[in-house]
């Protein structure tokens, strides 16, 4: 089947991440919309390595979960210690700083 | 090439085994990498440290190898130059991953010794009152503790301090200074997140305010990582049209000078992939840099980070980010200078406007350096776009230039303090001149050179770029520049007006006598802006013979 | 003899500096010092005099060069003096009048404190006029000419601490800024037109000037008449003369009787070359001269106060040496002469009713006054001769040189003349009418005076002889300087080698002017006597006919300046004021406010929310995507 | 032309700026040694400034003691300096006047507060003069300069100090009360600090445009005065008409701001009202000449057919400032913002004469600028005496001071009688030959500007009047007398004017030749008379 269809599932997917980025308020379900976002990348570096038949994109695509991996842990670390002081992972109750 | 010779390369990738002995050992050329190697090196270390080291003694180990470290990587890089490597024997490293080229070793040249003074920044332990006869840093006891709770009360009494942040600090910088230099995207990609991660937690990691530390942080986090998807997407597209994710590789490319496999052939039918993909890995790089309408996360952050990390931030980020942007744009997109230049006008002429018009009405110090920080990168970005070897050196020119005078005015921003730690509002600014000229006098000189009054670096810098904006056929950009640096002039006279004209209150703040640490840091802050204002000469030459990007 | 003429000028200068400069340890002589000086130029224009007189009608023509003032390339002004027959009798006259009221002074300014600083702006006032008479060039002589209006300021606001004497010296000396202009405007347009302003040059250039230069130098004919009016009183520039009357009677009398207020005339019969080849402006002036004559002696009939009828016959006497100047050669001799003598009996008069307000305590309403000539009898022969002189009684130098006007206005030939004659003839009525009327009210009928506010009453006494022997010098000059210059035309034949002159053929013969004059002067004199002389004067001013109130306010042109300039002025300057700080001060001001609105309501999108941030970030990425895509498109 | 040997201009701007530093430097409670020292350093600078106008030879080089050195190649910025006649002298007047400042300013930065509290270690008296020394180092070089850049660094870098000085040391009585005197004073500052920068800042643009062109059309980019000029002499530098129009107008922008020309006068009642009298006259008598200074140097020489372009409107703007600028001093209450807006006619005058482009008005506009300057400093130092002793600035507060102050009164009556260009007095000399200068070329012009001089008399007299003359008002009868400084002040001031007046030879010697040479840049000659034009 055409592998542009893959690009396209890459694009919605990568789109319902930035969606749910501006509409969830959990900060943990913002940050897992984030990684839907860096997984839809994957999904086109795996493809377009099919297009052009080289595997660069498949190796980027470890690098990235790698990277995404690293990125849990801080982000997790930080939502945690958040969520301990406030008692809530609500990203629009942190709101001391504006203006 | 035939359908049948397609099929078998297709074929290839479903049987990885035989491709195997095609990939090629990786050659690396360590000595023109040692600065990077160094500082990673020593960053381990600090994490060593941290795991073996008693406590006592970890904060004087982790500031020596620190300093040391970034020293000696700064050394090895003096040495890279003197070699040629800048001019003469600019060349790609590291199988095409890294660049040693003159702009690269510019601004790692900078940004390690920004990463220098902001250790100073960083350890300085005499600012904050004594924590049960202990010196204190500017920095959370215990980063994971409740603000207020036992747990936290306990590692003060304990006497605990978070010296993680020189490894993090560390590892930050060697991020930093591979991003200028990243020759490929994947590189590129993986750089920024490893200095933007470390910066994330430096955040979090503020002794006062720790609420709105924290909140500073998850902003910037999930900012950034929701921009560093779109850089990510980005490259996918742009590799998707290329085939490829070397700067060089895209480049030739683009110029159609590479050879043509039906792939590309195919692929470079649709612009539309080069064109979006550009634009989302110029978004992931305009975030970094605190472009509008990529800079709403600067104010908050800046004003939320540990002032230290903001001064480190601010100065070394730009730096960096910049470099990245310069080679993006001037080796792998030169032949799309008429796709992008247009849209980077309208993001310069937007940036400088709306970050000196917001900063007028600002009345937090943190934030209304976040915002003249903003401006600036209008500023630097009208440099970018002049798209010659005069454009990179003034906009190298004008990153060392502002850096300095960047760390400078955060390092002033933790002297004046009070009961509940810095004393950043406006308001409790007002009469500091009379309280402590000479402080007043230092902020004055940081802020005339953000405003860039002649005789500071502030303005040699603003004149390189926006000379080398003219020359290249921009002059109504160096008209609105000069515009809103007028506006910006504003609130930075206000701020002096504040300090020097109106009476000190009388529960004013106190400005906090430092340790040398802090003190040689704003000194060098000082040293710098008015030498680069007096006589840039040599530096200038530096940044243009360090002008020119290898390919 | 050349350097003389410096000397002239530098003595009185020198008083003035040291005076004014010296400080209190002069106050005791510093007084004599001044006088000294005064005589001391006197004494040299007399020597200049001399030796003038040796010498042949044709040659009698000093200059002195002293240096170069300003010098920018083509404009060159020099400091050089020029010393003629005109400038020789203005000399005399200036230094004689002028060291006869220092002695006067002497005397009437013994109790007040800043007596020193008086006479300091007395011998200002002697350098500055001097300085007016004997430059060689326009612009040196604009230079006295500010002078004398500095000191004329100086001296009108003598007594500072009365505000009308403040007022009065401020607008003197605006009023002679508007007539300033107009000599300044007449130096530039010689400079454009001759590229000099040196008389040598102007004069005779003029004189060869063909017709394509006419317009402009009627021009400056024209300003030159500007400058004329403002200094000489000369209607509409008149106004300030009366109220100049605040200043101490001494000043008066030199001032704004015999010397400066003439320099009009002077400028006139100088630049007599350019208004010969510009009739218009000529016509102007002799219409200028004709309604100052008129006006001042309407405004003369009113007064109560002695000093300002005096002032108005002052206008009206100048009005007519205006009017002869105007007239052209067959006038610039007799402008002159009629100066001279004026400066005589109207100085003498001055200081008549300087001496009666003397002794009693400075009163000026000469309603107050009444049968003062049993009092002060010296005073009264004096100003007698001087009221003769001014009436033109025959034999009296007034006679001469009035009559010799009123001819050549005769002679100016046409209706043109007869409305001129006419004009004159009325006015030498109106003369004698109010000069009898000053002369009955203050010296004839019964005493009028009474206690005033501090309810002691005054004691009419005679002056001190430093004050007398002046008068008395002045009497002598106003009974016999007319005939002396008269005969056989000793006058004319003296200026006639700077003047020019010629004898128009009037269609009356002497004896019927004459005879004219003297019918109307009797005319004059006898209503004089029916209004003032066969019944009492009432002590209060009667309501009078709405001529004469107007006369009083000086024809109501008072009242027209304040509305019109002062008012008008006020509102403008208010008006500008305002403007200045709401439109364009607003504007820039504006500006500011609204970028702070901006930058207010762009702040509120720096709401705090992170997500709303991300909207921003994934805007801009889509703008910047859609931009993009878009370049390519386009 | 003297031997290039010795840097003279070079040490006669540095010695302020050392002056500066070592006043500073002065511990705070030796405040009288602060003042001394820099009394000194000031002193050493005029010696220097007369030095240089007395070596200078007008009919030698245009430019005399030149130095030559690179600066910022990359930048185009070489260290020129020189003066030209015009130049020698406005050098002469800056040098000559800050003494006379300083001396007039002795008291008006001693420090109120106690020594004790938190503001100990604030040094005002040091400040006030080490910034005095500042300014007049940075305005002398801006005079000395003949590359564009080195001149455009220093004429904003002097915004700085003014700056200060307006804002930090106002009038010590004040009627609306202290803290409305800070609110005003700071306001006053920063208009003028805005100002001044805005115009600047448009300079700079025309500044980098001017770089962009010689860059383009000379292969490397510069910014020396000579190179430029002789560039377009060699014809190898011609600016498209256009481009030369903006660039002109982005300089002139900047100057006419500082000089200042309607409409853009407004800062200075502002800063001069709010400033201590030294201060106004700083503003007024030295700074804002550099502006006037810079259209002849630098308007003029580099855009000479812009300049031509732009005459009428600009003439026609110099015109309104005269009557405008009288009128509103007229309107004013305050003594002090009277004698701001006379200047701001008197501005009007200079530029005027600038701009008509005949020896006689430009001359004159040159010697406009040093008697305006000194004849400003006069009449406001007087006025600043008197303020100080009523502790306000209002007129209707004072009246029949020359009853219990006859020297104030007197001397402040010459001063006035100078702005009203008396003849005898320096004033009317310039003021005369820019009128005449115009006549020549635009007689309608020169008309209307001449009411300004009837105008002139008025705001000075009332001032007089209101102040001075009449009978003793209620806050006035003890007022002392002048005292020996203020009268050691005023006395050189008056005598300056007198002679300036009656012999001011020697200096038209020296400006004319640069003005001619300013005029053959532009090529205008003088328009011929009439009669001779016939011939």
């Amino acid at each position: 089947m055409n592998p542009a269809n893959y690009l396209y599932l890459a694009a919605l997917l990568f789109t319902i991440g930035a969606a749910g980025v501006l509409i969830r308020r959990n900060a943990i379900v913002v940050f897992m919309c984030v990684e839907l976002m860096l997984n839809a990348c994957n999904l086109a570096f795996v493809t377009f390595s099919r297009m052009h038949g080289n595997l660069d994109g498949q190796v980027i695509a470890f690098f990235t979960m790698v990277v995404a991996a690293a990125e849990v842990v801080v982000g997790l670390a930080i939502i945690v210690s958040i969520f301990r002081s406030r008692h809530s992972a609500s990203v629009d109750d942190a709101n001391l700083m504006k203006l | 090439m035939s359908a049948s010779a397609r099929a078998a390369s297709v074929h290839s990738l479903w049987t990885a085994a035989p491709a195997a002995d095609k990939i090629p050992a990786p050659h690396i050329e360590y000595a023109q990498l040692s600065p990077v190697l160094i500082v990673f090196g020593v960053a381990a270390v600090g994490v060593l440290v941290e795991a073996f080291v008693p406590r006592r003694s970890r904060y004087t180990a982790q500031v020596g190898l620190a300093v040391v470290g970034l020293a000696a990587a700064f050394a090895a890089l003096i040495a890279l130059a003197e070699k040629g490597y800048g001019t003469t024997k600019a060349h790609i490293a590291a199988m095409g991953a890294v660049a040693v080229d003159g702009p690269a070793l510019f601004l790692q040249g900078t940004i390690l010794l920004v990463a220098l003074v902001a250790v100073f920044t960083f350890a300085e332990r005499r600012l904050d009152p004594m924590a049960h006869g202990r010196h204190v840093d500017s920095f959370a006891a215990q980063g994971s503790a409740v603000p207020g709770g036992d747990q936290e009360r306990a590692a003060v009494r304990a006497g605990f301090t978070t010296t993680e942040v020189f490894p993090l600090l560390m590892f930050a910088v060697g991020g930093m200074l591979i991003f200028p230099a990243a020759n490929d995207l994947l590189t590129l990609f993986v750089a920024l997140e490893v200095f933007s991660l470390p910066l994330y937690i430096l955040c979090a990691l503020a002794r006062r305010n720790r609420l709105m530390s924290q909140e500073a942080a998850v902003k910037y986090f999930l900012l950034g990582a929701f921009s560093s998807a779109f850089l990510l997407f980005g490259i996918a597209l742009l590799y998707g049209y290329a085939g490829t994710v070397s700067y060089s590789g895209i480049a030739s490319v683009i110029d159609g000078t590479a050879k043509t496999t039906p792939a590309l052939a195919s692929s470079t039918q649709n612009d539309a992939l080069l064109l979006i993909g550009l634009a989302m890995v110029t978004v992931g790089l305009l975030f970094k840099v605190g472009a509008v309408p990529f800079h709403m996360w600067t104010p908050d952050v800046y004003q939320g980070a540990p002032t230290p990390v903001t001064g480190f931030m601010a100065a070394a980020t730009k730096v960096a980010a910049f470099g990245a942007l310069l080679r993006l744009l001037y080796v792998v997109l030169p032949g799309m200078r008429w796709d992008w230049r247009p849209v980077m006008w309208g993001v310069a002429i937007v940036t400088m406007v709306i970050g000196a018009v917001i900063a007028v009405t600002q009345t937090d110090v943190k934030r209304l350096l976040a915002y003249s920080s903003i401006a600036h990168a209008g500023f630097i970005l009208a440099g970018v776009i002049a798209t010659d070897r005069n454009g990179v050196s003034s906009v190298l020119f004008y990153l060392a230039a502002y850096s300095f005078v960047t760390l400078g005015a955060f390092a002033v921003v933790t002297l004046v303090r009070d009961a509940g730690g810095e004393a950043t509002h406006l308001s409790r600014w007002a009469g500091l001149g009379r309280r402590s000229p000479l402080v007043a006098a230092v902020f004055a000189v940081f802020l005339l050179a953000f405003a860039g009054i002649p005789l500071t670096s502030g303005f040699a810098g603003k004149f390189a770029v926006f000379q080398a904006a003219a020359q290249g056929g921009a002059m109504p950009l160096v008209i609105v520049g000069v515009i809103s640096s007028a506006i910006a002039a504003f609130f930075y006279i206000r701020v002096i007006v504040l300090m020097f004209f109106s009476e000190p209150k009388a529960d004013g703040p106190s400005v906090a006598v430092p340790s040398p640490l802090t003190s040689t840091a704003i000194a060098v802050g000082v040293a710098v802006t008015l030498v680069l204002g007096l006589a840039p000469q040599y530096f200038l030459d530096l940044a243009d013979k360090a002008g020119v990007f290898v390919r | 003899m050349e350097t003389l003429i410096g000397l002239l000028v530098a003595a009185p200068l020198l008083g003035a500096g040291v005076l004014l400069t010296g400080g209190r340890r002069l106050n005791r002589y510093g007084h004599l010092l001044g006088t000294l000086l005064a005589l001391v130029s006197f004494v040299l224009g007399l020597v200049l005099f001399a030796n003038m007189l040796g010498k042949s009608a044709d040659d009698r023509t000093l200059t002195s060069h002293l240096f170069t003032w300003v010098p920018v390339e083509s404009f060159q002004a020099q400091v050089g003096f020029q010393l003629d027959q005109l400038s020789m009798t203005f000399v005399l006259l200036i230094t004689g009048v002028g060291s006869l009221i220092h002695i006067y002074s002497i005397g009437y300014m013994e109790h007040d404190e800043n007596r020193r600083k008086f006479f300091g702006f007395l011998n200002l006032f002697l350098a500055a006029m001097l300085l007016l008479v004997l430059a060689d060039n326009y612009f040196l002589l604009y230079a006295g000419w500010e002078g004398v209006g500095l000191a004329s300021y100086l001296l009108i606001g003598f007594w500072q601490h009365k505000p009308s004497a403040a007022t009065a010296a401020k607008k003197a000396f605006l009023v002679n800024r508007v007539g300033d202009i107009g000599l300044s405007v007449a130096i530039m347009l010689m400079f454009t037109t001759f590229g000099s302003f040196a008389f040598a040059d102007v004069l005779p250039a003029a004189k060869g000037a063909d017709a394509t230069q006419h317009a402009t130098l009627t021009g400056i004919g024209f300003m030159l008449l500007l400058a004329a009016c403002g200094k000489s009183a000369q209607v509409p520039l008149q106004s300030w003369l009366g109220d100049a009357m605040e200043g101490p009677t001494p000043v008066s009398a030199l001032i704004h009787a015999a010397t400066m207020v003439t320099a009009g005339v002077y400028l006139i019969t100088r630049s007599g070359a350019i208004f010969n080849v510009a009739p218009d402006a000529q016509t102007a002036v002799v219409t200028v001269g004709t309604v100052t004559l008129l006006f001042g002696a309407i405004v003369g009939c009113a007064k109560d106060d002695i000093k300002k009828a005096l002032a108005g016959s002052t206008m009206s006497q100048i009005g007519y040496m205006i009017m002869a100047a105007g007239l052209g050669p067959i006038g610039y001799v007799f402008a002159i002469m009629h100066l001279v003598t004026h400066g005589f009996f109207k100085a003498g008069l001055f200081l008549g009713a300087g001496s009666v307000m003397h002794g009693m305590n400075d009163e000026v309403d000469m309603r107050r006054y009444g049968g003062l000539r049993k009092y002060m009898p010296i005073t009264f022969v004096t100003f007698g001769l001087g009221y003769l002189a001014i009436i033109g009684f025959p034999g009296l130098s007034g006679y001469f040189s009035k009559d010799k006007i009123i001819e050549a206005a005769f002679a100016k030939g046409g209706t043109e003349g007869w409305i001129l004659g006419g004009c004159a003839m009325l006015g030498a009525a109106i003369t004698a009418f109010y000069m009898t009327r000053v002369m009955l009210m203050t010296f004839f009928g019964e005493k009028r005076w009474e206690r005033d506010a501090e309810g002691h009453e005054p004691h009419p006494h005679e002056s001190p002889a430093s004050m007398t022997i002046p008068m008395i010098v002045l009497a002598f000059g106003s009974v016999f300087a007319g005939a002396l210059f008269s005969l056989n035309s000793r006058f004319v034949h003296w200026l006639e080698p700077v003047t020019g002159h010629s004898e128009g053929d009037s269609p009356l013969s002497t004896g019927a002017v004459t005879a004219g004059t003297l019918v109307v002067l009797l005319l004059g004199v006898a209503l004089a006597w029916l209004m003032y002389g066969r019944r009492p004067v009432p002590a209060v001013a009667p309501r009078g006919s709405l001529l004469t109130r107007a006369a009083r306010r000086d024809l109501l042109q008072d009242d027209f300046n304040h509305v019109v300039l002062v008012r008008g002025g006020e509102h403008l300057t208010r008006s500008l004021v305002y403007l200045d700080h709401s439109l364009v001060d607003g504007v820039v001001n504006g500006t500011a406010a609204s970028v702070g609105g901006l930058s207010g309501r762009l702040r509120k999108l720096q709401n705090g929310y992170v997500r709303s941030y991300a909207v921003s970030m994934l805007g801009g990425t889509a703008v910047v995507v859609a931009a993009t895509l878009l370049m390519r498109a386009v | 032309m003297a031997d290039s040997s010795f840097p003279i201009l070079t040490v006669t701007a540095v010695l302020p700026a050392v002056g500066a530093v070592a006043t500073a430097a002065v511990p705070a409670a030796r405040k009288a040694a602060a003042k001394y020292t820099a009394l000194l350093f000031s002193l050493g600078t005029l010696v220097l400034a007369l030095v240089t106008l007395v070596r200078f030879d007008p009919n030698g080089a245009r430019y005399q003691f030149t130095e030559n050195h690179v600066w910022v190649k990359n930048f185009g910025l070489h260290y020129d300096l020189g003066v030209d006649g015009i130049g020698a002298v406005m050098v002469a007047l800056t040098a000559l006047l800050i003494p006379f400042v300083m001396l007039a300013g002795w008291h008006d930065a001693d420090p109120l507060e106690d020594r004790t509290g938190p503001n100990r270690r604030w040094r005002p008296t040091q400040g006030f003069f080490a910034l005095i020394l500042m300014v007049e180092a940075m305005v002398v070089l801006s005079f000395e300069a003949t590359d564009v850049f080195l001149f455009y660094i220093f004429f904003e870098a002097m915004l700085i100090p003014m700056y200060f000085l307006i804002g930090g040391f106002g009038d010590r009585a004040h009627a609306a009360g202290e803290d409305e005197a800070a609110r005003q004073r700071s306001y006053a500052a920063v208009k003028f600090l805005l100002y001044n920068l805005a115009g600047g800042l448009i300079m700079l643009a025309a500044v980098i445009g001017l770089y962009a062109a010689t860059a383009k059309q000379l292969g490397t980019g510069t910014f020396a005065l000579q190179d430029i000029l002789n560039a377009r002499a060699s014809g190898k530098f011609d600016l498209a008409t256009s481009t030369e129009r903006w660039l002109f107008l982005g300089f002139f922008f900047a100057f006419a701001v500082k000089a200042p020309l309607w409409p853009l006068h407004t800062w200075l009642p502002n800063a001069m009202g709010e400033s201590t009298a030294p201060v106004a006259v700083l503003i007024t008598a030295v700074v804002d000449k550099v502006g006037t200074f810079a259209m002849l140097r630098f308007c003029l020489q580099l855009f000479p057919d812009a300049s031509k372009w732009a005459t009428p409107v600009i003439l026609v703007l110099a015109v309104i400032s005269i009557i405008y600028g009288a009128l509103l001093a007229v309107g004013q209450r305050d003594i002090k913002r009277l004698i701001a807006y006379a200047s701001v006619s008197h501005f009007g005058f200079i530029i005027l004469g600038i701009f008509a482009m005949t020896s006689q008005g430009q001359s004159g506009a040159t010697l406009y600028m040093v008697n305006h300057g000194i004849s400003t400093a006069a009449l406001m130092l007087v006025a600043g005496f008197l303020i100080s002793r009523r502790g306000s600035r209002l007129i209707a507060d004072f009246g029949g001071v020359q009853k219990v102050a006859p020297l104030l009164a007197g001397t402040f009556l010459v001063g006035g009688l100078a702005t009203l260009s008396l003849p005898g007095l320096a004033p009317f000399v310039s003021e005369f030959l820019v009128l005449v200068g115009t006549f020549s070329r635009y007689p309608a012009l020169g008309i209307v500007a001449t009411l300004g001089i009837v105008l002139a008399a008025l705001y000075v007299l009332v001032l007089y009047q209101r102040t001075m003359t009449g009978p003793v008002k209620a806050g006035v009868e003890g007022m002392s007398d002048l005292k020996a400084r203020e009268l050691v002040v005023v006395a050189p001031l008056i005598a300056l004017l007198l002679f300036l007046g009656v012999y001011p030879k020697p200096v038209a010697d020296i400006v004319n030749p640069s003005v001619q040479h300013t005029l053959s840049d532009v090529n205008k000659t003088d328009p011929k008379p009439a009669l001779e034009a016939k011939k």
